[in-house]
């Protein structure tokens, strides 16, 4: 019994001491990112974090656009929404041209051939 | 046995809890129970004592190896890597501490199985039921308790595939009605570099922390820096669709094989079934409850269901945190919230299966 | 050696006999027969005698444990099973039994085998010839007489390509003009549930008559079980495709490397290769005959050219008796009655090695 | 030789054995699940037991249905069939939509992701 | 370690070095260097000295003994041999000599590896950089130096990487304007049945004269007769991706995982570097000198630039080949004769490979 | 060193030996397998060979065709060609109807079902 507390105290603190950490070093390899990044694209992060300038605090976007939306009709959207996107909330925004590092021949040569191996 | 067996072939089919393991499981089972046949994990190769020929041992102990070295679920878990976004986790880091609350179950329940008098082992294996990961149930029971393999699987799967019905009353008894029409804030955008340092950090950290962990943890962090570098989809598109379920037929039959009547037709089973149950019940309201706590230090931000979320059983508990927020709010739209917490509960149970290995074995 | 392999080569490529298979077996023959190289089933790893250094087993070698554990025919047949609809086998289950007629040409061939000087284990594993199936030739051959596997395997693999030409002329002799013109009845729709429960059942009837046969039936119902059950596509998908693909690469290589010349240059090699027409020849007449006593039996309902179907080399033995029966009557669609007893010789070949390992192992 | 016919005779007679079980079996399978299906959809059945009516005992819709047609043509038609049908004769009648065990959220997350694993 | 892996994540994947290979290579080196994890290639099971028990080798250690046992180099020659199109060199059969040419540089670092203190086993592996051929690599440091495997390999992967950059400036240096500016004659078309028999004329002589080279070149030629027959397509496609894949991905992270800190951390990695970019250069240059030689030998009808692709590196050696040329002339189409080389050079190192496995083992 | 320079020497002996020895066998399999074929399609060759009549010993028709237009055109097309071509430059002109060497409901067999194995 006491061992199998202890071992429950270890395990969770363990567990947490785990995840905070993590936690920590994400958000301290976002912070770094960000500030990296910033300077380059000041335009696109501000319409983004401001889609409704007007309603300080707005809860959310969702939320927002759909003041004087029937409840039902919204549900059916949200839900529509959250069906298409799957596990994968975030598709849209992430989609991105995928940088080209090698000139197109060189790429070419990679997807068809023997190449890598 | 075998009719147990056909039960949990209709669960499978029927009901459709689980099918892609549950399936297998229940006809590696079946096999097992056949009398003669021999077709069990445990048919080694031998000498024969009165010709004294050697006899090969059955396939399904050839593909229980596997299992048995601890090779199959790595592998599974690079698949899963391959498929999993962390993008919401990495834009609100915050969802680890809802990940590792929900590890609560396991731990919880470990003191559970040692009172009924499981040993350490047994109830190590018994407790990371509550993870609710199929691969991470499976690589801490088959080094710590592999008679118990068949029950375990069972009960984790089972109960992966009940989270629809599990949940939601421990989530509305535990939360407000306020609490649960919390709409939260749009997550930030992640950044492709970022989704692929994630992988790299994740598997420095916890390997560090909790080296055996490291066989779990790090093969998922290879497949998703497989699946977010996009430069390997080749091997990215393999690993999580051939590999993947060439290993979850052979993990599945084996898994199941190893219930031979004599392991399963025990009371144990009966008390692992009843634990798994509390493992998962528990393992949901810590997470509901920090998810509590965290709502009054965001100052209401923060939507309590979505704690549930920390258990795993990717993306279904997700998928209930939505549902059960959509019904008081239908305009609330949780789901990439919880998703969160959700892959943090991957990790988080990983996690707690490297600290138990490390203890008990 | 070298010849005889590019002869093989040339009926896969040029011939098209059975290429799948053909073709791996005979390189791995040329591999297997180059000197020096050292690239056979049979180069084990080894302790150099001068060095004392310890030398790895040669490639073939590794992936030949496959073959001589048994692990690959039964895995075979678990994409087989992904692919077989036994259908037309339960709308009349009466093609069981001239499932099971076909297979007198493995006994008769099995007595004719043990006349000519063949030891039982040899015997068995020609007769299994006459089972029309690959993966259960190699299998039971596998377990009783290694030595042969190359010699049988091709004389297998051949005679089934060459079903179309043996056939025919025997179901002709045997067969009245006014047998072969029956038109039989459509056969009844099968419902989804019995599809279901079928592969269960064949399992354990089976196994528990005949355990040896286990791991070959056991398999092919576990693949059918995962197509019939619809909700495991993504693993029954796998099984049928790239999981067979890999295997069938790995056995045909392997098993045509067992073909050394002091092996295969021996008279033994030709009267395999006899007696596997034979086996062949005698399986075809059985089926057709018990064919004709269901004839009169059923008051010339059933046409005895399904009969010869029996010997499975699905579905090619199934299309000659759609083939020779349209000849007959070219309004006559057999192709669906045949495809039961070819079915059921896949059942009734897999228990037939079932007993001859059990007698002779 | 003797060894060889006794092998023989138990191989025949196992084989036969096993395969009239099985037969036995899915006979009695076949009538019990029949005996409770049908009072469930009587209609479905009948009309397709039942495709030419006024003939009794019609020996086979095909033969059936081709009287007064050519024999080359029934045997074209017959072969294309035979070619399209290939290793799968029942295809046709077997196609049924899916039942849906689940409701559509939770079969969709089946489909797209990582949970069963 | 852990930071030089990070260095080659970041050129796998931010720079593009074959990151097929390079980026699992470099995450099983990560793996390998956490310390206590444990998950490296030689993490072999033992017993435990305290209690006695039987203890598991890591995930990575049983992945690993397909690179030890030589299985997974000559596998993914499989693959390669159902992707490669041998036409231009049957077409044009002298480009076999170019692509022995190449060879040169193999032999010319041994000599230069011997001299800096290497032993024969370890200066032939590293000797073998110069083949510009991965698994022809692994598969000759897996039977000499398993020591060096990742230094070698990712050696040999990056300056595959780097041919682009590599070879112009030594293929200017070494030839003139007017050599440059040739204009090859079409190339005849090539027949089926040629491109059937060459790899069985191919594995049978390579096999003959150079027994070692024989799992390379047999399971190379296989695949290529598996592609041109035209009759196992199934089984062609499975091998060149599913197969490969999965393999590739073992392969990589396998190897990476033995470049432990102890082994990797040592000035022989250096040296190995630096002598396997010599390797390329003298190979490249040695393809060059010789085509120049062909060139005036041929009064002018051959363009030496092809020559260089005879390092293999396929297809990108012969599109540098095409590339230079075309700045000659933009008329000029090389890339098709540069392809005959190319392949050859395949042929050409692992019969180096053979040469240097049979007398230094 | 002494070592080194024999196994240099043994080894570009054994590649070019081997290697010249299959440049030998690839020609004389090229020669014979002509003339067997040849008798059979004289027509075929024939035009092949000759793309361009009047110009005797023509480099290549690539360069002879492009006579009159300028250099970067020329170029812009070859890298197109030569980027759709990729590792496979025969691919044209080796396309060939396969032989049906069996029936065609033989063929149809092997394709579609489980018979070979
Ligand atoms: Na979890
Ligand atoms: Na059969
Ligand atoms: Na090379």
């Amino acid at each position: 019994m006491d061992f199998a507390i202890l071992v429950t105290i270890t395990g969770m603190v363990v567990v947490f001491a785990a995840l905070i950490f993590l936690t920590f070093c994400i958000w301290l390899m976002g912070k770094l990112l960000s500030s990296f990044t910033k300077p380059k694209q000041p335009a696109a992060p501000k319409t983004e974090a401001k889609p409704a300038a007007p309603a300080p605090k707005a809860p959310a976007p969702v939320a927002n656009a759909t003041a004087g939306i029937p409840g039902e009709v919204v549900a059916a959207i949200s839900a529509a929404v959250a069906s298409m996107m799957g596990g994968k909330p975030f598709a849209v925004r992430s989609i991105k041209r995928k940088k080209q590092t090698r000139p197109a021949w060189g790429a070419a040569g990679i997807v068809e051939n023997t190449r890598p191996f | 046995m075998i009719a147990i067996a056909c039960v949990l072939i209709y669960l499978a089919i029927g009901r459709g809890f689980e099918p892609l393991l549950l399936l297998p499981i229940a006809f590696g089972m079946l096999l097992a129970n056949i009398p003669v046949a021999n077709l069990n994990s445990y048919a080694a190769p031998y000498i024969d004592p009165v010709t004294g020929k050697e006899m090969a041992g059955s396939l399904i102990y050839y593909l229980y190896q596997g299992v048995k070295l601890g090779i199959y679920p790595p592998l599974i878990f690079l698949g899963i890597g391959c498929m999993t976004d962390f993008g919401p986790l990495i834009a609100n880091p915050k969802s680890f501490l809802l990940g590792a609350a929900a590890q609560g179950g396991i731990f919880f329940t470990f003191i559970g199985a040692t009172m009924l008098g499981f040993t350490p082992q047994e109830a190590g294996s018994i407790g990371i039921i509550g993870g609710a990961d199929g691969p991470t149930a499976i690589f801490v029971t088959s080094k710590l308790a592999p008679d118990l393999l068949g029950a375990i699987a069972i009960a984790a799967y089972s109960y992966m595939a009940l989270v629809p019905i599990i949940q939601p009353p421990i989530m509305k008894l535990l939360t407000t009605k306020k609490e649960r029409a919390v709409v939260m804030e749009t997550l930030r955008p992640v950044s492709k570099i970022e989704k692929i340092v994630f992988p790299i950090m994740v598997t420095l950290i916890v390997s560090f922390l909790v080296p055996d962990a490291a066989p779990l943890v790090g093969m998922l962090m290879l497949g998703n820096l497989m699946r977010e570098s996009g430069v390997v989809e080749r091997l990215s598109k393999t690993a999580q669709n051939e590999l993947m379920n060439i290993i979850t037929i052979f993990l599945g039959v084996t898994v199941g094989a190893t219930a031979t009547a004599e392991r399963f037709l025990d009371p144990k089973t009966l008390k692992i079934i009843a634990l798994g149950l509390i493992a998962f019940c528990v393992g949901t309201a810590c997470g509901v409850l920090l998810g509590k706590l965290m709502y009054v230090l965001s100052k209401g931000k923060l939507n309590p269901l979505i704690g549930s979320a920390g258990v795993s059983a990717v993306p279904m508990a997700a998928r209930v945190s939505q549902k059960v927020g959509q019904k008081e709010n239908p305009a609330n739209f949780l789901l990439m919230h919880a998703m969160g917490p959700n892959v943090a509960g991957v990790i988080g149970s990983a996690v707690a299966a490297g600290v138990l290995i490390n203890i008990c074995k």
